[in-house]
């Protein structure tokens, strides 16, 4: 290799090595203040205590009420986009006109496009107010019109990716079914669906990372109020709602709820660590299955 | 087995039978001509009708082997050999038919004494033999035994080059029956192309076996 | 001989493009007739006819009759299900479903609804042993059919495609992306089933034509220029085309 | 009822629930929109585009929100698109062999899923605090450059990947060197997939608000940007500012700041279609 | 043009040397029967190697093109018509031959009387017309030309029907001359035979051109 | 004849597999040598060791010498793009850059920095001219490769491999995903071409070999078994394995 060659990749390496700057900064920050913060609050607390009140004079640092209302929401999300968004899916790959889904999937992807914000103010001042019609006593912030939104936010991250995997799967496959007589259906779900199953199975575990890391939607419309609760009709408050509260304050740099921030922040990169993990691997395995 | 391969085993079976047929005229002339069988030459020259056909059909099952199943190496010389020695075998047949046509033509029954100095019977009976051997030969891909050949077919030669002066002086003994002793001469002629027939056939054999080509050699160097 | 197939006065429309034009072809039964011609000459498209793949490509069209068994297929009242069914396909690339050996076998039955294991069981064993792959994956039917090579596989989608019973077998290009030593096998293989089947098969390889078809059709440019006895279009092609098309003196 | 037909009808019970999901999730979007249109549309005027903050609804604009969306937008894409692009190349066409460049891959794979918030943490203890950068344009920036370098790189990676073997071997066979064949034949070939990533990257940060109001981006600001080291407020904290407040004239205003920062994410978005679809059509091999 | 094409260009120019060596060796052993020249005969039978060589390397070359090009249709025909005219032309090659050695063996000059009782020039000339016929016709794929050799050769079969008489005859007349005249009937025997090869060339050289077989039909039909 | 390639006591590794074992093969100036052998036998791994493709996967060893008119190719002062300006290469699929014709053809001389544009005028004709494609294009130089017939791409990538003056030419399967048409005109071509270049082709095509190739080496589980002239192999191949395999008796 000669000299400019050289330099050339000594560049473009040294781009690839910030990533892991990155990754290495985001630990560093994470850890380290959330090491001050676990100096002064026993992780065991942290991980046990089931109020979480930081502001209040009466301090408690439980996580269980952020992580619950995490989930909460998560599970909300999850559950209307997985069925719609696979449904889509299948119905674009297999029953769609081909010019009607081509058309339909880039739509369908701006519904991934909308800053998080703007659905924020729909499940706020549309969502809430109508599911208020149906359920009485719904609070004006809750989890369920959040996630509800979440949900539709999250459809076409399940259904892009799912058909995606399901479109890989070699058209052969799909001409050896039908050529046995089998109907779309039964080609969908026994050959083309099994085929993708880890295609599928990735788009639902990043939607889940994604729905867990979601910030604003639930910032607008879910309250600010940190619940223990499996109810998802009151208010309630997620890891990520919690530290754009502390942020809109003025925290003072290096105080206890400063650090509190950090805390809540690790224990989000744990979460998404081990969901991004898991769809990491299975992507792996389905590459390899279709090399 | 592949398709090829059951080809190639139908093509020999047919040759084999071709082999058959043709062995058979040649008995059947040797016959009519020993007993002055006219209806036994008859015969034949119908039958000579069925070995055309015959090689007529052996030639477009080569032909058809070659186009659909492209041979190559042992299979295609091995076809090819078989277009040739079914060649060979049809004119064998035309001999024994020509030979037929002779008995038909003489008014008596060849003289005895005649037929002992021309030794033709002798040389009737080897040919047969020697084609015999050559069945034998290329049903076994035997290429010792086509080696053999070449050997026995010196003996039809000698005898052939012998019957011009066994005639010749037949001749000047009975002027009267000049005819008939051209006819035996051409006869032995013929019998004697049975020998280089069969010759031709082992050689067919040998190059589609060894893929050494013999024709056109000494018979030292076909021994080799 | 029983007329199998028969296509009567057939076009086919891909939009405006004029595919197949105005052919007439009957195949006969238990016999392997092979279609040949230059690449876009339709043979794939009127294979497909038979099955009724072609319906699912958008601007398809079709004018006049295919008949089974003197049935039109492309009636109303038809199921097409049942028609694929009844006639099995095999395509180019092997494809296997990414499941066990023993699961491609049963799959058309399954989808019919059979769950008699015994049955299910027989159907494996008879359809393998048919398609010369029994000896070679009886002691791993639970293996997936993926690990098996490439001629490995072509035999499995043969045997799950003669697992419905089916009388007519379409094969587009089988051995195309196989190597010589599996072509051989499949070729071998489709030699044994006419017995039983009513062959078609698309090749680009003459020669392949030549080893396992007893009839040839010979399309160019959308037109059947020339069905004749496998032997007669090799060695002694009526029409011009035809013998410069297999001589290799075209375009 | 025998099997095949139950089949049948089963095949055309689902074709009608797929076509109903499909369209569901766009209604929700047309319902949406028509809503935040309805409400906001009569807001939106040459003043609401000029003013500045204020705390009367009626005279509030959007000036400085979205002056910092376009300084934002604009030193994003500066620092991002070439970092990217160099590791994603980096990454597919040098780094195949080594352990160095494993490690990278299963790292970008993790910062792809990192929430954006945790990002603003680390751009406030990295930029704001360490860097002494303040609660400044650049500070915001430069985070959410961070933020959507993963995507900038995944996207470069897989156009470049997904331009064939046989190109890159036609090219080495030629002799051309590594370089020359990466230039001269990958890139070319890749460029459209990459401009669609970056566009939609682009777009993400647009509607990003929670990193930036993790490193202080600020709802009130009195004067739009003018150097990168001012501060500044983006459209969507000014729309979350506003949503956040009980008097009916800022959710007005919210709708229609929604209007605004929707045409530029549509648009852009809009574009990025655009590219891929020609991208995807002129080139085949 | 395709390497196939160039290849049976190649052929067919061989076999053209091949039939106009063998038809110099047939007019040179004409020539030196008619004037018993010895060396001219012994001239041909070292040629006859040649031919025999030569045999040898058109039946190679059509073997390499039908195991290189999987020849099918007419060029598959034109080949194996390649394969068994040129066996033609070698056995008219041998005739040819034979006639020589013949030529060695006599001790005088053929008796002029004979010669004209037999018609033996006029069975070389039609002989060797009939092969240059048979030559054009095989050059520019006349069916027609290869046809009318079907005419021709009934002479050449007369003229040898006719032979067994007049050599019987002048054996009565001249006792002393018999095995000349044996051998000059082997060879009108053998000259009958240039006619039966040269047909058989023109039945190739029609079926590889019209894929009909007239081998084995009798001359109506041929004629059709 | 003049030994223009020569490969002594090769053996490849990738990784521990061992998949060319012992290979010595001499191959003359002007001549076209095809490679057989059934899948996996090693024929591309070694046809790319002539222009060092291999050096680009992971885990490749080689042992031995391999060299061009006497002179190892593999010794380190040689640089692998002047090798590869001398040992031009086509693939199994036609693989033209998405550019013009044009530009296709001057690739090898651009990235060499000649830029006279009278003389890349001239190559790109004369280049076209010898791949026969010339009159097919030269009216739509600057039309896109991509827009070409596969046959026409895969003769353009020949003319592109020739542009740069090589005197050896490496194809791999060229014609295998070609129709019947194409791929005669490419047979045709490679026939012509032998005339400047020394040609190795590896094919899958028995009848192609026997179409194009002076001499046929045939590869057996990285062996090499028998290299002899392409008559003497289709004919009368020496060793028994060849045989089997060019009768289709094997495995
Ligand atoms: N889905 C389609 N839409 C439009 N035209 C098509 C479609 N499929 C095939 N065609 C056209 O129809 C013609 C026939 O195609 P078909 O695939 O039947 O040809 P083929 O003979 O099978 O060719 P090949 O040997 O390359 O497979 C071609 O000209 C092709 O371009
Ligand atoms: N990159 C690689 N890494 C490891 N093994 C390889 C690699 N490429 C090829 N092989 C192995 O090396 C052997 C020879 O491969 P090669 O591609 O040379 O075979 P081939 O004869 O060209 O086969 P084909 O005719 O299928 O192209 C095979 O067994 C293959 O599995
Ligand atoms: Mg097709
Ligand atoms: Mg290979
Ligand atoms: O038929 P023959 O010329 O060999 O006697």
């Amino acid at each position: 290799m000669r000299i400019p060659e050289r330099l050339i990749v000594g560049v473009l390496g040294a781009c690839a090595g910030l990533t892991i700057l990155i990754t290495l900064g985001i630990l560093y920050t994470l850890a380290s203040e959330a090491v001050v913060f676990f100096s002064e609050v026993p992780i065991t607390d942290f991980l046990t205590d089931t109020q979480w009140t930081p502001l209040f004079t009466e301090k408690h640092f439980g996580i269980l009420p952020l992580l619950a209302g995490t989930l909460l929401t998560s599970f909300i999300a999850i559950f209307f986009a997985l069925p719609i968004g696979l449904t889509i899916a299948i119905y674009l790959n297999e029953y769609a006109p081909r010019s009607f889904a081509f058309s339909i999937k880039p739509i369908l992807e701006i519904l991934a496009a909308v800053p998080t914000v703007v659905y924020g103010y729909f499940a706020l001042t549309v969502v809430t107010p109508f599911l208020q019609g149906f359920i009485p006593g719904l609070a004006g912030f809750n989890a369920l019109g959040a996630g509800f939104v979440m949900g539709i936010m999250i459809i076409p991250l399940i259904s892009s990716l799912s058909q995606d995997a399901l479109y890989a799967v070699p058209k052969s496959l799909r001409e050896a079914s039908y050529g046995m007589g089998a109907t779309r259906l039964q080609t969908a779900f026994q050959v083309l669906v099994p085929a993708a199953s880890s295609g599928i199975t990735v788009s639902v575990i990043l939607a889940i990372s994604r729905a867990v890391g979601e910030t604003m939607i639930v910032a607008i419309a879910a309250g600010m109020q940190p619940n223990l609760t499996a109810d998802p009709t009151v208010p309630i408050q997620t890891i990520t709602t919690f530290i754009v509260q502390i942020s809109m304050g003025d925290v003072p740099h290096g105080s206890l709820e400063y650090r509190t921030i950090f805390a809540a922040g690790i224990s989000l990169f744990v979460l998404t660590f081990i969901l991004n993990n898991i769809s990491f691997w299975f992507k792996k395995r389905y590459r390899m299955k279709y090399e | 087995m592949t398709h090829l391969e059951a080809e190639i085993k139908n093509l020999k079976t047919e040759l084999l039978d071709m082999f058959h047929l043709v062995r058979t005229q040649l008995e059947k002339s040797r016959e009519s001509l020993v007993r002055l069988d006219k209806d036994l030459a008859r015969e034949v020259m119908v039958n000579e009708k069925r070995v055309n056909a015959f090689e007529l059909k052996v030639d477009r099952d080569c032909e058809n082997t070659i186009a659909l199943f492209n041979p190559v190496a042992i299979d295609l010389r091995f076809v090819l050999a078989c277009l040739k020695i079914n060649s060979n075998l049809e004119r064998i047949g035309d001999i024994a038919d020509g030979i037929c046509q002779f008995v038909l033509n003489i008014k008596m029954e060849p003289e005895k004494d005649l037929l002992e100095a021309t030794r033709m019977m002798e040389m009737f009976d080897t040919s047969i033999e020697i084609l015999e051997e050559v069945r034998l030969a290329f049903e076994n891909e035997d290429t010792r035994l086509a080696r053999s050949v070449f050997k026995k077919d010196e003996l039809l030669d000698e005898i052939n080059m012998n019957a011009n002066q066994a005639v010749a002086e037949f001749i000047k003994n009975h002027p009267d029956r000049i005819n008939q002793s051209l006819y035996l001469l051409s006869s032995i002629r013929k019998l004697e192309r049975v020998g280089d027939q069969c010759k031709n056939i082992s050689e067919e054999i040998i190059f589609y076996i060894e893929a050494k080509v013999l024709k056109h050699k000494s018979r030292e160097q076909k021994q080799a | 001989m029983h007329k199998k197939l028969e296509a009567r006065n057939v076009n086919v429309f891909y939009d405006q493009t004029h595919v197949i034009k105005d052919v007439n072809l009957a195949v006969e039964q238990h016999s392997v007739t092979a279609f040949i011609g230059p690449s876009g000459c339709g043979k794939s498209t009127f294979l497909r006819l038979y099955n009724r793949m072609n319906d699912l490509i958008e601007g398809f069209r079709k004018e006049g009759e295919i008949l089974i068994d003197g049935r039109d297929i492309y009636q109303r009242d038809l199921r097409v299900e049942d028609l694929r069914k009844k006639v099995g396909m095999v395509f180019q690339k092997p494809n296997p479903f990414p499941k066990s050996i023993y699961e491609n076998v049963i799959y058309g039955l399954k989808i019919r609804g059979v769950n008699n294991k015994n049955l299910l069981d027989e159907t494996v064993e008879r359809c393998l042993r048919q398609a010369a792959l029994w000896d070679e994956v009886k002691d791993n039917l639970r293996k997936s059919a993926l690990a098996l090579s490439g001629g490995q596989q072509q035999r499995l989608c043969i045997a799950r495609a003669i697992a419905t019973e089916p009388s007519v077998l379409l094969m587009d290009e089988p051995a195309s992306a196989l190597d010589p030593i599996s072509t051989s096998k499949v070729e071998e293989l489709i030699y044994e089933l006419k017995s039983q089947f009513t062959i078609i098969i698309v090749t680009h390889n003459m020669q392949q034509a030549g080893r396992v078809s007893d009839k040839t059709a010979f399309f160019y440019l959308g037109e059947l220029v020339e069905c004749d006895s496998t032997k007669k279009i090799f060695t002694n092609p009526t029409d011009s085309r035809t013998q410069d098309y297999i001589t290799g003196r075209f375009g | 009822m025998n099997k095949v037909t139950a089949n049948r009808i089963k095949d055309q019970a689902f074709r009608a629930f797929g076509l109903f999901c499909t369209l569901f999730g766009l209604i929700m979007l047309a319902v949406f929109v028509g809503d935040v249109v309805l409400k906001g549309i009569g807001r939106i005027d040459l003043d609401f585009l000029t003013n500045l903050p204020s705390r009367f609804p009626e005279r509030a604009g959007i000036f400085t929100a979205l002056m910092g969306t376009c300084w934002i937008l604009f030193l994003t894409a500066a620092i991002a698109i070439p970092v990217g692009v160099s590791a994603g190349l980096y990454l597919e066409e040098y780094g195949r062999k080594n352990r160095f460049a494993n490690l990278v891959e299963i790292n970008i794979t993790n910062l792809a899923g990192i929430p954006s918030i945790i990002y603003g943490l680390l751009g406030l203890e990295l930029f704001v605090r360490t860097l002494k950068l303040g609660q400044s344009v650049l500070a915001g920036a430069l985070t959410l450059a961070l933020l959507i370098l993963p995507i900038i790189i995944v996207a470069t990676r897989e156009s470049v990947r997904a331009v064939p073997k046989s190109l890159r071997e036609a090219s080495l066979a030629m002799g051309a060197t590594k370089w020359q064949t990466i230039w001269l034949q990958v890139l070319p070939a890749s460029v459209g997939g990459i401009l669609t990533g970056v566009i939609l990257a682009l777009s993400r940060a647009v509607g990003e608000a929670a990193p930036l109001i993790v490193v202080g981006a600020l709802a009130y600001v009195p004067f739009a940007p003018s150097s990168p080291m001012d501060e500044f407020s983006v459209l969507p904290i000014q729309i979350f500012n506003w949503v956040s407040r009980p008097q009916q004239g800022f959710i007005t205003n919210s709708a229609a700041a929604i209007i605004i920062l929707l045409m530029v994410t549509f648009l852009m978005n809009g574009v990025a279609i655009f590219f891929r679809n020609r991208w995807q059509r002129r080139v085949k091999w």
